[in-house]
């Protein structure tokens, strides 16, 4: 949090756009273009953003965000709502006090998108110009139904972490891996053989989906997950299950990596910050191939989301969102430097084609590579908490693989 | 300090259902000393609470000189009231307790009260307790606190309920002279509630007697005791109470007996008594004090009634000499009338010691209409 | 104000008599050991005490224990809760980073822990004394929204409840059964209320333009302390003799009076647990202010509860306990000097009949 | 003047109520309100927060009821939660007995000080405590009780005990149904022992000295005055906290969504969970409004039956 | 049903610096109705603990007819015991209370338990009762129950503490005549710890006295009463209290004077007095009781004193008056002595009357080593 009103006093609220109403439909959008070079818009808006971010991350946002506030005149009240954001705007936009823009992963474009009465999102397709500077997968994340609703600024998506001093060469294929693992594992004695969220479907979603199988098969809206692909990619997945920390919490599974104690860890870019400071030799690969198959990895895209609030805004402010969400996603140093420093793999396509990237990241990126985007479409919503109660019942070994996947399709098809 | 007038005081409880207190009429004397004695659920602290203006009367009137402060708040009221638990503030100290009265009454600065409440405290000998809690306190300093509390505001109208019920005898006996001293001392009226035979009978100027919410009788002590206007008044006033006796008499205008087969008694009345009184054929109660009856340990046939004794017990000063005359029938004695249990004895008593009663009113057949008449005037 | 002064008094008598226990624990142990010596006290019955202390210590000790556990945490380096190789982080890496952190850089105390002090400015704003904050560049940060919001919550629930109380204690009127039933049967469903009608209040503030108002968030706690605290008031006052107060009113006290120098002191305990429930009620809840609020007025308990929730799967967790250490230690600390209080408040023997 | 007076319904007597009033009406307006309009809710179509706020959503009656009760997960939930709120209540009450009498001995040191230390968690936030009961159930063998049991087993193995005296680690305390079952009552009751600690002991601290003498005059043994003289006494007041205690447990929902989200497996959803979730995770906010709806109901029954025949509100009749 | 000796039984609290209990022996027979009486905090209560075991001698023994049971748990002795406030059991019904002893220490069954109440409750006539719950009954209902509680278990020995303090006078004087007839029907062996003046002298078979934990006279009451062994004594027993007036004695020998100046006082002994004691020249005490003292309205300079009346009380049966020989100084008389305050009167009294006490220690000179020496035994 950097820029709150003034404390204390919270008794009036937040003035919304106060910009004064000047000529709309001024064409924001050549400006945006050429942002560098102009020193300041004629008309400046303000524009409310919120995020979520961890730390570093946020640290770094704060930066950007003065600097083209500095740079264009616009005011953008950056905010931390805490808690869950999709709770927050739940409440927030339908009574109309929610931001005008915030910045989530893809996931909940679609979501979001069919919501109507009241909606939440903002078609910005006349906004905006340099959608096409975008990777295709990024350009596809943020858009439903031929409507633009934000701008993709980083894709995300698990990949292997591992020790070098406990590996002594990052493993290929799962045989390799487990091979490894079996040299360590040994509970009893508080080692491991890998760090893994294994309940989690964002984290497994890559071994589920190695053999091709789809979890959820977008084009034709159907559930998949039971199909024999999926089922031939659990079980590889249940080979995993027996090299983790007997608690699939997140926290419980990252411990171990972090203290040394397991070679292996499966998770995303945003762990790098820290364990690179807890391992000495921290390696990143793309996950394991199985029987030749790279795990298509659900990938996210961090994207900056334009809210519905911008539908009855002045331009003014729809000037400052749309703008900064252009300055920011479509800027090469800011890309390139928040790759190296936050891990964030680039969906900027020149940064992309030519971009002199990281080992860590360039892992990363390869992976995302292999990988499918979240669907956004919002029967998706759905799969989530089924998924995660087959896959506990499966790592608790109360349930069958092939059984478990059965009656969570089914139990997502009862509740579409 | 104030003449007191309760004038067909009544107070109802429950929507009526209740009688508390039913239409007394009362007159306390500026300066005069009136106790008010009754069986448990008279009325007594009803109609004291009434007095001080804590409970609002159902009909009737209080009044103070000629002042009608019926609808006057109790805190307007210039009286002041020692509860029997002494009701001192718990967290306050002696001195806070005492200053309260004149602190919410006055304008006196805490010099002046706390020099007031001094030089009352050293008259009370309550001087080294100034700063302690009343927790801190026996029974017989609370108590004195209480009526240092009362006496600092110097009200015009004292109101004691039961004051003292909850000290040992010895402190009793000493309290009680103190709280009459200090009456004296203030000349304030004072309105005393009890239901100790003793205190009743010892500290006030007159008593009052209630029953049922009705006042029965008001006189000096001494008068309430000899001449009882009814059966109540007659074994409620007087420790140990009156011995009873169902009789009949039979009278043909010039000579009247009065007899009790049950008791073996037949008393031939004098003419001064059948002529002076309407007696009828009639049953009676016939009352008579244990300190009355004369025990005579050899009986020779020539007593009131021959009984058998049942138990004695020697309280030192005198003895109390149970008769199987009927239950409860008491003679006292002095203490070297020592008969065993089991004796026969005689029992003496005179014409002029009796009470006759109406089976029927309770009234005392002895008395004139105006003497019943002035006894609850 | 004399108030407060008492509390804090009160306190300091506590602090000083937990500061010496040592000394008497001291001397009643040599007391018993010339009690053993001199034959007065048997070994037995000694060692039968020393037995029972021993175990009722191992008792709090474990019912303690999740506290001691997660204040070591707070201790420790990094941002994890578990080490693969015991209970206790290592206590050689033990240092106050996290409590430095929460001091100087969260919003703790000022926001971003850029401290200022308060300064006070003539003629300013709408009184003739106002005051404001100088030397951060920032502003206040949660403390000051928290406590806010607690006194209001304070000032609100005392308004209402002590009153109420009184009344329901000393006074019949219409309706004063039905009322006080409905309170009794209402004190605990405000507790899980909170979730369920969530979204239902958020609309009713909403519709009024009542969110983000830290004012109205205080008259809302307040609004669901108001039934159980009431009852519980309403409970104690029926212990005190009424005598008191008609000793007050023969006195010459007015109604006002009365209640200033009789029953208010006389109901001090039952004051002081109430006092301590309706804090709690504003201290601690979150969800729904996290809901109605924006960041800039987030009370503490949101604060912490970000911080739990804070990293994209994990917890801070150093930072969390430090955060929730200090959070909670005013409240802890009354909580312990108060304990008798607490124990007479809560009595409801008097509903033996 | 009187009889007048008596005859207006609302005589200057009833003054009392002013002071009641405002209160009452604070109350209602936040309180009673949204409940009301949950109800609302309840009888709506409403998919969405959204679309409740903005007024999206349709009346359809009680379909919404109608489907609950047909919903087996409706049916687990009520069950578990009572089961929750029964099994809890058990171990709280002997357990803060066991305190508050230990904590209340003639033989015990100091004991002012452990019962000061003994209420603290009170004053400490849910949401942290909880967070951190979650964190010692890990059931990864480093978790907090793992490690204790292992330790344990270490110790009992080097005893040579008998197997059966060995726990098998890791208990996965989230990950089975009653593992985890038993994990939330643990916290539970370790959240409500001080309240019921604190409420025993002044009910202990008010029996006379003299009954217990009495029994034992009498004849009783240590038991017996436990039955015949403590026991009685503090029944109401175990009584009164129980229901209380029970009430709030009814409404748990920290334990069960910061433990697992009620699972494994939706297993373990307290009423309150299952409600949240479905209008958080399924979008369905006309049915989550009836299940919130339904919990208020039976919270009200069962306070109701608590004032009715616990005699929770006896001293509420005019005297 | 057992004879009761406490043998140097001691007590002392707060490590030795409150000495409740000083070496006290007392026997009582098998039987026995001990009346213990004395001023508050003189170590009544704590001897009865002792007794009963509720409270640890710090040395001494209580024995129950020859067996030392100072070890023994409260639980396994044959005592009852009567509390102060009555200790019910206030979830238990009537019968629940009363059989709960039985229950406790005897193998009867639920049926036998049940009859033996009801017996009970029928002879003490609170068999309507039995169903109830102590907070339905009266004081005086809960009082029997209390007593019937305690007979029920057919104890050997019988504790009451002050069982009767809580009652008013009438209940009183009914539940003291209740007791008295149990404890005989029974024959229970029975300490009774009162600190009321009635009920010590009528109740007991002997009567004891302590004062700041010591014994300091039993027997009789009657005897006690005539014949204390010292001023405490004198002073406690007897209400009104006995008159002292501070005397200086001047003897040669063969006669001797009592004599106080302030008094007017000029005493001469008979010879029989003079020779059958030792009498030194020194300052004792002397002693009267109040209804030792005849008043003499019109003194004719013949009276033992002349004083004033400083007021007069009259209580119906008799008239106290406050003389002014010194504070407090009280005659009795009957109520046809009526003088007014200030009259001059002449105030008699019998050498056989007087008590003389030694000023330094307080014991009475008039009697002998024996009787001394068997007072306390
Ligand atoms: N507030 C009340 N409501 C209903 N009835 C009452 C109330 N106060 C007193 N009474 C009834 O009025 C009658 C007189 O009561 P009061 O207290 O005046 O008696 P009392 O003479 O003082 O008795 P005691 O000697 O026991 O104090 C009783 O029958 C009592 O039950
Ligand atoms: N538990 C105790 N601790 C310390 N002192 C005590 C204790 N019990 C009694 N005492 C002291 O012992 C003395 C005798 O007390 P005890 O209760 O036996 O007197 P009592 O004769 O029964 O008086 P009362 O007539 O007031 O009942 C008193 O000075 C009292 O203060
Ligand atoms: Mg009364
Ligand atoms: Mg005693």
């Amino acid at each position: 949090i950097s820029t709150g009103g003034d404390g204390g006093d919270g008794s009036d609220g937040s003035d919304e756009s106060d910009g004064s109403d000047g000529s709309d439909g001024s064409g924001g959008s050549d400006e945006s273009d050429d942002s560098d070079d102009s020193a300041g818009v004629d008309d400046p808006g303000t524009a409310t953003l919120w995020t979520d971010l961890s730390d570093g991350e946020d640290e770094a946002m704060s930066t950007y965000v003065d600097q083209f506030e500095s740079e264009t005149g616009h005011t953008i009240n950056k905010e931390e709502p805490g808690g869950e954001l999709d709770q927050q705007l739940e409440t927030a936009i339908p009574s109309g006090e929610g931001p005008d823009s915030w910045v989530w992963a893809h996931d909940w474009v679609g979501r979001f998108a069919v919501r109507e009465d009241p909606p939440f999102l903002y078609d910005a397709s006349d906004d905006i110009d340099s959608l096409d500077a975008f990777t295709e997968t990024a350009q596809q994340a943020v858009q439903y139904d031929g409507a633009v609703h934000g701008l993709p600024f980083a894709s995300e998506t698990v990949a292997l972490f591992y020790n070098e001093d406990m590996v002594d060469e990052p493993p290929e294929t799962l045989d390799d891996m487990v091979s490894v693992m079996d040299e360590y594992h040994n509970p009893e004695n508080g080692e491991y053989g890998l760090s893994y969220p294994v309940t989690d479907p964002y984290f497994v979603s890559g071994f589920i989906q190695a053999y091709g199988g789809d979890i959820f098969d977008e084009e034709n809206l159907e559930v998949t997950l039971d199909s024999d692909e999926c089922k031939q990619g659990m079980d590889a997945l249940e080979t995993l299950f027996d090299y983790v920390p007997a608690d699939p919490g997140y926290e419980s599974q990252i411990v171990a990596f972090a203290d040394g104690a397991a070679p292996f860890a499966i998770n995303g870019p945003w762990e790098i910050a820290n364990l690179s400071g807890e391992i000495d030799n921290l390696g990143v690969t793309t996950l394991p191939t199985v029987d030749g198959n790279n795990p298509r990895s659900y990938s996210g895209i961090q994207t900056f989301y334009f809210s519905a609030m911008l539908s009855d805004a002045d331009q003014s402010t729809i000037d400052a969102t749309t703008g900064l969400a252009e300055w920011y996603t479509t800027n090469e140093d800011i890309v390139e430097t928040n790759a190296a420093e936050q891990g964030y793999i680039p969906v900027l396509t020149s940064v992309v084609e030519d971009g002199d990237l990281s080992s860590d990241v360039q892992a990363f990126a390869q992976q995302v590579d292999h990988g499918v985007p979240i669907p956004t479409h919002p029967d998706m919503n759905d799969v989530w908490d089924p998924l995660t109660n087959a896959l506990t019942n499966v790592f608790n070994g109360d349930e069958e693989s092939d059984a478990a996947l059965d009656s969570a399709a089914e139990t997502i098809r009862e509740n579409q | 300090m104030a003449r007191v007038t309760l004038d067909t005081l009544r107070k109802e409880f429950d929507r009526g259902t209740i009688v508390a207190v039913d239409d007394i009429d009362l007159e306390i004397e500026d300066g005069e000393f009136v106790t008010v004695v009754g069986p448990s659920g008279c009325g007594k602290t009803t109609t004291l609470r009434m007095v001080a203006g804590l409970e609002e009367p159902t009909s009737g009137a209080v009044r103070f000189d000629d002042e009608d402060v019926t609808d006057m708040h109790a805190k307007e009221r210039p009286v002041a009231m020692v509860f029997q638990n002494y009701a001192l503030y718990p967290h306050k100290t002696v001195l806070g307790n005492m200053e309260f009265g004149l602190k919410m009454s006055t304008d006196m600065t805490a010099e002046e009260r706390r020099e007031r409440v001094t030089e009352m405290a050293e008259m009370m000998g309550i001087a080294d307790l100034l700063d302690d809690k009343p927790d801190e306190l026996s029974g017989g300093q609370k108590q004195r606190v209480a009526l240092g509390r009362a006496i600092a505001r110097e009200p015009e109208v004292f109101l004691f309920d039961e004051p003292l019920s909850n000290l040992d005898a010895k402190l009793r006996t000493e309290m009680r002279a103190e709280i009459q001293k200090l009456q004296k001392e203030f000349g304030v009226t004072a309105m005393y509630v009890t239901h100790d035979q003793e205190e009743a009978m010892t500290m006030g100027d007159r008593l009052a007697i209630l029953n049922d919410g009705e006042l029965q009788q008001v006189g000096k002590p001494t008068e309430v005791y000899e001449n009882p206007v009814n059966e109540f008044v007659a074994g409620f006033i007087g420790s140990p109470s009156m011995n009873f006796i169902d009789v009949e008499v039979e009278t043909d205008g010039s000579s009247a007996t009065i007899r009790s087969d049950d008791a073996g008694l037949a008393f031939e009345l004098s003419d001064e008594y059948v002529t002076g009184h309407e007696l009828k054929n009639a049953p009676y109660t016939l009352g008579i004090r244990p300190e009355n009856i004369r025990i005579v340990e050899h009986p020779t046939g020539d007593e009131t009634l021959a009984s058998t004794v049942e138990v004695v017990e020697p309280i030192g000063s005198d003895n109390y000499v149970h008769l199987t005359v009927n239950e409860d029938f008491l003679a006292r004695s002095t203490p070297d009338v020592l008969p065993e249990a089991g004796d026969e004895v005689g029992v003496v008593f005179e014409e002029a010691d009796i009470h006759l009663f109406d089976a029927e009113t309770g009234e005392d057949v002895f008395l004139t209409e105006e003497e019943i008449a002035a006894a609850v005037a | 104000m004399s108030a407060l002064q008492s509390a804090l008094a009160l306190i300091s008598a506590k602090l000083i008599a937990f500061v010496t226990a040592p000394k008497r624990f001291v001397v009643s142990l040599r007391r018993t050991v010339y009690d053993l010596r001199t034959g007065r006290r048997t070994p037995w019955d000694v060692s039968k005490s020393v037995l029972m202390t021993l175990f009722g210590l191992a008792m709090v000790l474990l019912l303690l224990f999740p506290l001691f556990w997660i204040f070591t945490a707070s201790l420790a380096e990094g941002t994890r809760l578990f080490n693969t190789s015991g209970i206790f982080p290592d206590p050689s890496t033990y240092n106050l980073g996290a409590y430095r952190w929460v001091v100087f850089e969260s919003d703790f105390f000022f926001v971003d822990g850029d401290w200022g002090y308060p300064q006070l400015v003539l003629g300013g704003g709408s009184g003739l004394v106002s005051f404001r904050w100088v030397g951060t560049e920032t502003g206040p940060g949660a403390l000051f929204n928290s406590l806010y919001l607690v006194s209001v919550t304070i000032v609100a629930g005392f308004a209402m409840i002590v009153p109420a109380a009184y009344a329901f204690s000393r006074r019949s009127f219409v309706g004063r059964k039905r009322i006080l039933y409905g309170y009794v049967l209402f004190t605990q469903i405000g507790a899980g209320l909170s979730i369920a009608t969530l979204v239902a209040l958020y609309s009713l503030f909403s519709s009024y333009g009542l969110t983000n108002n830290l004012f109205i968030l205080g008259l809302f706690y307040a609004a669901g302390a108001i039934p159980f605290n009431t009852w519980l008031l309403k409970t104690y006052m029926d212990n005190i003799p009424i005598s008191y107060e008609e000793a007050a009113m023969v006195d010459g006290a007015s109604f006002l009076d009365t209640i200033r120098e009789i029953i208010i002191p006389l109901t001090k305990p039952g004051l002081a647990v109430v006092l301590i429930f309706v804090w709690l009620a504003g201290w601690n809840e979150f969800i729904i202010a996290q809901t109605l609020l924006s960041p800039e007025n987030y009370p503490l308990s949101v604060e912490l509860y970000n911080l739990a929730t804070e990293g994209r799967f994990s917890t801070p967790w150093t930072r969390f306990a430090a955060f929730a250490n200090l959070f909670a230690l005013p409240v802890a600390i009354v909580y312990f000097a108060a304990q008798r209080s607490v124990e007479d408040g809560l009595s409801f023997g008097g509903m033996e009949g | 003047m009187a009889r007048l007076r008596a005859a207006v319904p609302f005589s200057n007597r009833d003054w009392g109520l002013l002071l009641v009033i405002p209160g009452v009406i604070l109350f209602s307006s936040f309180m009673l309100y949204p409940i009301v309009y949950l109800f609302y809710i309840s009888l709506t179509d409403a998919t969405f927060a959204g679309s409740v706020i903005g007024g999206g959503a349709d009346l359809i009656g009680l379909d919404n009821y109608v489907q609950l009760l047909s919903d087996s997960q409706f049916w687990t939930s009520m069950t578990t939660t009572w089961l929750f709120v029964a099994v809890s209540l058990v171990i709280k009450v002997f357990l803060a007995v066991g305190i508050a009498l230990l904590l209340n001995h003639a033989r015990v040191f100091g004991k002012r000080y452990m019962r000061a230390a003994v209420i603290v968690p009170l004053g400490f936030p849910g949401i942290f405590t909880i967070t951190v009961w979650r964190g010692m159930f890990s059931d990864a063998r480093f978790g907090v009780f793992n490690t204790i049991l292992g330790r344990y087993n270490g110790v009992m193995s080097s005893l040579s005990a008998p197997e059966i005296l060995l726990f098998d680690v890791p208990i996965g305390f989230l990950s089975g149904r009653w593992e985890a079952f038993f994990a939330y009552v643990t916290t539970e009751v370790w959240l409500a022992y001080p309240f019921m600690v604190i409420i025993i002991v002044s009910a202990l601290q008010d029996v006379p000295r003299e009954l217990h003498e009495a029994a034992m005059v009498d004849g009783a043994g240590f038991l017996e005055r436990f039955r015949t003289v403590t026991l009685p006494a503090i029944r109401r007041p175990v009584l009164f906290a129980s229901i209380l205690t029970g009430a709030t447990a009814f409404q748990q929902f920290l334990i069960p969504w910061v433990f697992n989200q009620g699972g494994p497996a939706r297993q373990n959803e307290l009423i309150i969970v299952y409600g949240y979730r479905e209008a958080i995770s399924f979008n369905e906010f006309g049915l989550s409004a009836a299940i919130l709806i339904v919990a208020i109901a039976v919270i009200g029954l069962f306070m109701y039956a608590a004032v009715r025949y616990g005699g929770l509100a006896e001293g509420v009749g005019d005297e």
